[in-house]
């Protein structure tokens, strides 16, 4: 039962493979996580005539992270378009482009304006293929800056990738890394359904081997960072890279932390959680959206009906969210989402058998 | 009823309102006829009968407990759905609404495989996934009606894009009702078809009523159309029950779509006859309300207007009909015969693979 | 670290208690779960002027599922307004509203057009107190039917109570039979925050002992229908009923079912839950909504972090929503969501120890 | 700039617009003086002179690093703020926007309140928890800034809507930009306004850009105001830098709102001086379109009006500069003394308990 799980390091250049005939294997350089985003939407374009860009201030302005930056320039506005400030109804555009020949790849400024798309993004873009019963597909893609650390407080910082992982209908990715950034974004442009990414807003800057040219990461995989033996940490985005500083410390104490990056939220790679979890026998659940019914909530759900539920010799623990909007103050904002520290501590106590 | 034309000044024009009211009754013969053979004229009568023998039969199949859910009928709206689609062409989209029977079938639709889909069988559109809220035919142009009211407005504008990308000739109609003229996503629709100069043609179907709502309680201006000025867009008020009104409305309106001259807000006037939805106690209109539009039933006045302008005679008329009666019995027969799908099958469509 | 769990029959008259001095017990009646809430809205309109009820067609047509019938006869259309069809504005009216010293009960016509209006919920009405540090309170009461089972196809027949449930500051209520329906309403309305109330359209015709005059259900307190010694059954809505009907018939074949009804999702009563978990060894959450990231997979998070999850003698099963949209044709709709059929055989299997 | 007044047909008149233009110049003293007193002009110069050093303040602050996240100012819109607010009683309510410094202090707020916002605070309005972007003060009225553009304007339509169930006789100003004009909310919120005739003054600030995005690229008609038609309301444009004609425009439409009339749209023609927001590089806009701007400095047009107008003396300036001066400093030293929120109170204020 146990599935494709990739092995360390994150950026192999051997990932990547042909896609569609345009994709070669080149040197990876180091990238931003928003410099490999801008790359995948650039080769996209060249590519295909169907692909273009939607979303607010995405042209001159460049974007509010800069990740369009400069297409603009050289793709002109038709193609990197500057939407009013209509969320509902430039998501309804769209659909409709999508549904009739067009890929578009929709900006939203910040993740939280979702709330005013969510009529199209969950009744209409999920939907449409099976209330049609198969007639049309929604080749869409969305991308929502999210999460907290910027001191934009409550409604400029939310993590709401669980709604929509919890619509069947969606595909839900988060990458951690700019190589996957880069690749699970042109997946996601090559896939015939809806697939909604979610950007960590404090990523954008990080850097990371990038290869060159085309090359897609499978949608629905989660990637094995680090192995370790003693307890499986999986990590959704930003809290990968906090998860992975909290295993080396760990791993000072001796505990081997095994560190996944869950990359999709939907479709959920269940197998290769369970898989780890049976080698290691805990499980511990690190994510940023608000920790009631989180990410975090499902995996150990999944985990704890699985087969996997036999071997674990502790609870299942979760460090998300607190049950709080985001605070503007910066100390209470970083409270607010869990710090390596807490991590350290979680791992350590489970691990450690003392709860 | 008047054809009432406002066009709105050029956004940096100074501010002035030109209101074009033509107060001369249609003439004998409407302009519009010019452009329609009459073996066209009688397929648009053929397509309203069909529409309204549709409507009936299913509203009979949904007592006999062979149509799950609720239904919303179009009867007395027909004049509208077929004016609007004659002016299409095949390849030309539309968007529709819950109450959206007769745009599909006025858009090319076989009401076999829209029974089909009432029935829930694989054999419906929808493949019985869908029923009357989800009824489409891709393969007319028509991609939906919705069960959010609204929700297909964007949607449209979004085909508008794409066919202006593509360089594709094709327009796109947005059916939509006089309640959902107050929803933001019409409001966030028009301003980008407009700014856009996208070749789509908005068609508010004003029947007085979003349900149990007057358009008089829920919408601030008299006439949906005058709205267009928040848009710098063409907006006319027809007789919604006068397929000639209708049509004309339509190919002036699509045809400066086609011409790159951008969207178009038509707001038809009319009513539906029957209660918003299958569980309507119709607490909420008189009688005397419905009588009076029963009088201006619109097939009847079709009918009387081509068989005094010659285009059709009563005989004709009454093969159409038995025609008509044939299609539906058939059609029914079909679907009642056609297999429902597999429980297996519950969770495909969902994704493309 | 047990806690107050109410026992059975679930209607008893001396669940009524003194709320505000308008209370008093009374007999109770048979009403449906519609008539419930109609009286509940009746009697808190009557006692206090600032409650009204916004909402489409909740006038002269009464609601479409005739849940404020009459009231605009009695109450005029100034406390019982039609809206425009305007989910989002109106929404913030409400808000508004709450804001400055009225009461609002804000009506959905269906759950689905919530997604038009997530934005002032969300953004909004959860979030206001808190960011604007304690200076404001929103109470306002919010009714979304809910649930399939009616033919209404994919956007007339969610389950989307989870999404508010990972929403700190708001308060999510399910309840299951007419004595809740009456006594969670008058309990949000009396409550100082934003309170979300699932009403499943199926149960509108339910018929239950309902007392007579004011009287409140806490908000946040699970139910305990059945007590069992086998296996926990936590359920929400109508598959307490399912849930119920599965139990009666496990029983023939000596299994004994713990039925709870959460009743609330937020706050949730995780303690109730443990403690019975920490009786019975098993757990099976039963849900309408979809599986991945339903309820209950906070509900079994919830107990896979708990010290109950030292007494699991088996795997934590869930019966949620098929990943699929509600699909039209009665047959499918009926297997995309839990039946009585399959709970029964999911529980026998769990304590047979078959999997 | 000239007043221009579109009122708009009553809903059951015969279509007819009528557009009533003022041409004539703003006379030597503007009519509204006579209704404001000169020391009330003086406080309204003081005002603007406060938030002007506020926002100098503020930025200075952030570049020091005393202010975390983003900011958004309005230098250049201080005539529009304090004209709009010299019409409004302290029990009147307002909901602002994301660019709502100005809104706050016009309303009433204490800057060093306000600081220690910014500084994230316990003395802050939001006791440190909401920032700059949810700057509010509900003692006079403010409910505050909003992060969600087009948020705070269907919740004005609630406060109007509870005002006039309850008989107070407040009114409700809603302030917002060219941007959100064009989102669902404002068409929603606008048309039940109308409908249920409630005391609402929608004031939009048109500063020419959304963002990056200009007016003529995002909104299909050139004035606001124009939209207010689609909601048979009164909608006016004034030059937003000019004090007098944006409190002229607010007394009318407040009074309006007070007695009855129902609510106003009144479309604030300004610019803002300053970017965006923080990480705004500049690149959608001249430097000949800022410097033209620039030269036509709401406040230094103010105060030598006040001068010309005998209301004021280059003394009474100079004392009021100072006095702001020392308010602002003031204002700093209390915020930054006062206490952080702690930890521990993470997840206090998310419900009432
Ligand atoms: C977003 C949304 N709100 C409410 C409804 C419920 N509803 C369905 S049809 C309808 C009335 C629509 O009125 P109108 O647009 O005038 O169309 P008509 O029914 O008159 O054809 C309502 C309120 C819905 N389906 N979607
Ligand atoms: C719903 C929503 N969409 C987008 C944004 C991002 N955003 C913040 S301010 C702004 C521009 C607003 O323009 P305008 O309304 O003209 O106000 P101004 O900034 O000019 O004062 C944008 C796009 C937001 N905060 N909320
Ligand atoms: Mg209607
Ligand atoms: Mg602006």
């Amino acid at each position: 039962m146990s599935t494709l799980i990739e092995t360390r390091p994150a950026q192999r250049p051997q990932d990547v493979f042909a896609g569609d005939g345009r994709s070669h294997v080149s040197r990876a350089r180091e990238l931003t996580y928003a410099q490999a985003i801008q790359e995948a939407l650039a080769i996209a374009m060249e590519a295909d005539e169907r692909v273009f860009l939607m979303g607010e201030d995405i042209g001159i302005y460049g974007g509010a992270f800069q990740v369009t930056g400069d297409l603009v320039q050289r793709f002109g506005t038709e193609r990197v378009m500057d939407t009013p400030i209509s969320e509902l109804g430039a998501a309804g555009v769209a659909v409709g482009a999508a549904l009739t020949g067009l890929r578009p790849i929709f900006e939203f400024q910040f993740s939280d304006f979702s709330t005013l798309a969510m009529e199209q993004i969950v009744n209409q873009a999920a939907k449409l293929r099976f209330m049609l019963g198969g007639a049309v597909s929604v080749p869409l893609v969305m991308r929502f800056p999210s999460g907290s650390g910027t001191g934009a407080a409550a409604q400029h910082s939310q993590s709401l990738e669980a709604w929509f992982a919890h619509v069947p209908g969606l595909k839900v990715v988060q990458p951690a890394t700019p190589y996957d950034a880069k690749g699970c974004l042109l997946a996601a442009i090559a896939d015939p359904d809806p697939v909604m990414i979610f950007e960590h807003k404090l990523l954008y800057k990080m850097k990371g081997e990038v290869p060159e040219g085309h090359y897609t990461v499978p949608l629905g995989k989660a990637r094995l960072c680090r192995p370790g033996r003693d307890v499986t940490v999986v990590a959704t985005s930003i809290m990968v890279h906090r998860s992975l500083a909290a295993a080396e410390e760990l791993a000072d104490e001796g505990i081997e932390a095994e560190v996944i990056d869950l990359r999709s939220l939907r479709p959920l790679d269940r197998d290769a959680l369970a898989a780890s979890v049976k080698r290691t026998h805990r499980l511990v659940c690190v994510y940023e959206g608000v920790k009631t019914l989180g990410i975090g909530a499902e995996l150990s759900a999944s985990i704890a009906e699985s087969d996997a539920f036999d071997y674990l010799d502790a609870p299942i623990l979760r460090l998300g969210g607190a049950e709080c909007p985001i605070p503007y103050n910066p100390e209470l904002e970083k409270a607010a989402v869990p710090q390596t520290p807490a991590i350290i501590a979680a791992v350590r106590n489970l691990v450690r058998g003392r709860r | 009823m008047a054809v009432q034309e406002m066009k709105l000044r050029e956004k940096s024009a100074p501010a002035r309102v030109r209101v074009v009211v033509e107060e001369a009754a249609p003439p004998m013969m409407p302009v519009i006829y010019r452009r329609l053979s009459a073996e066209s004229l009688r397929q648009a009568l053929r397509k309203m009968l069909l529409i309204r023998r549709f409507e009936e039969s299913a509203e009979d199949a949904y007592m006999r407990g062979l149509v799950h859910g609720t239904m919303h009928l179009s009867i007395g709206q027909e004049a509208s759905a077929v004016g609007i689609c004659a002016a299409l062409d095949p390849t030309d989209y539309m968007t529709s609404t819950h109450r959206g029977h007769g745009h599909c079938i006025a858009k090319g639709a076989q009401v076999s495989r829209m029974f089909a889909e009432f029935f829930g069988k694989e054999d419906g559109y929808c493949r019985g996934r869908g029923g009357s809220m989800h009824i489409a035919d891709v393969s007319t142009g028509n991609l939906g009606a919705n069960g959010i009211v609204g929700g297909g407005i964007p949607i449209a504008v979004g085909v508008a894009l794409s066919m202006k990308r593509q360089k594709r000739s094709s327009v796109v109609v947005s059916f939509f009702g006089d309640g959902a003229n107050n929803e933001g996503a019409f409001h966030e629709a028009l301003n980008m078809a407009s700014i856009w100069k996208l070749p789509v043609i908005f068609v508010c179907e004003n029947n007085g009523y979003g349900m149990s709502t007057s358009s008089d309680r829920s919408t601030a201006v008299k006439d949906v159309a005058q709205r267009a000025s928040a848009y710098a867009m063409a907006g006319r008020i027809v007789d919604g029950n006068d397929f000639a009104e209708v049509a004309q409305a339509a190919f002036d309106a699509v045809e400066r779509a086609r011409q790159g001259g951008g969207p178009s807000l038509i707001e038809s006037k009319t009513y539906r006859i029957r209660g918003h939805s299958r569980s309507d106690r119709n607490r909420y209109r008189t009688k005397e309300e419905i009588e009076a539009w029963l009088a201006r039933d619109p097939i009847g006045a079709f009918e009387r207007q081509l068989l005094r302008l010659g285009f059709i005679t009563t005989a004709d008329i009454d093969a159409i009909r038995a025609d008509v009666e044939r299609e539906i019995e058939e059609a029914i027969a079909f679907a009642k015969a056609s297999p429902a799908p597999s429980i297996e099958e519950l969770t495909r469509y969902v994704y493309s693979d």
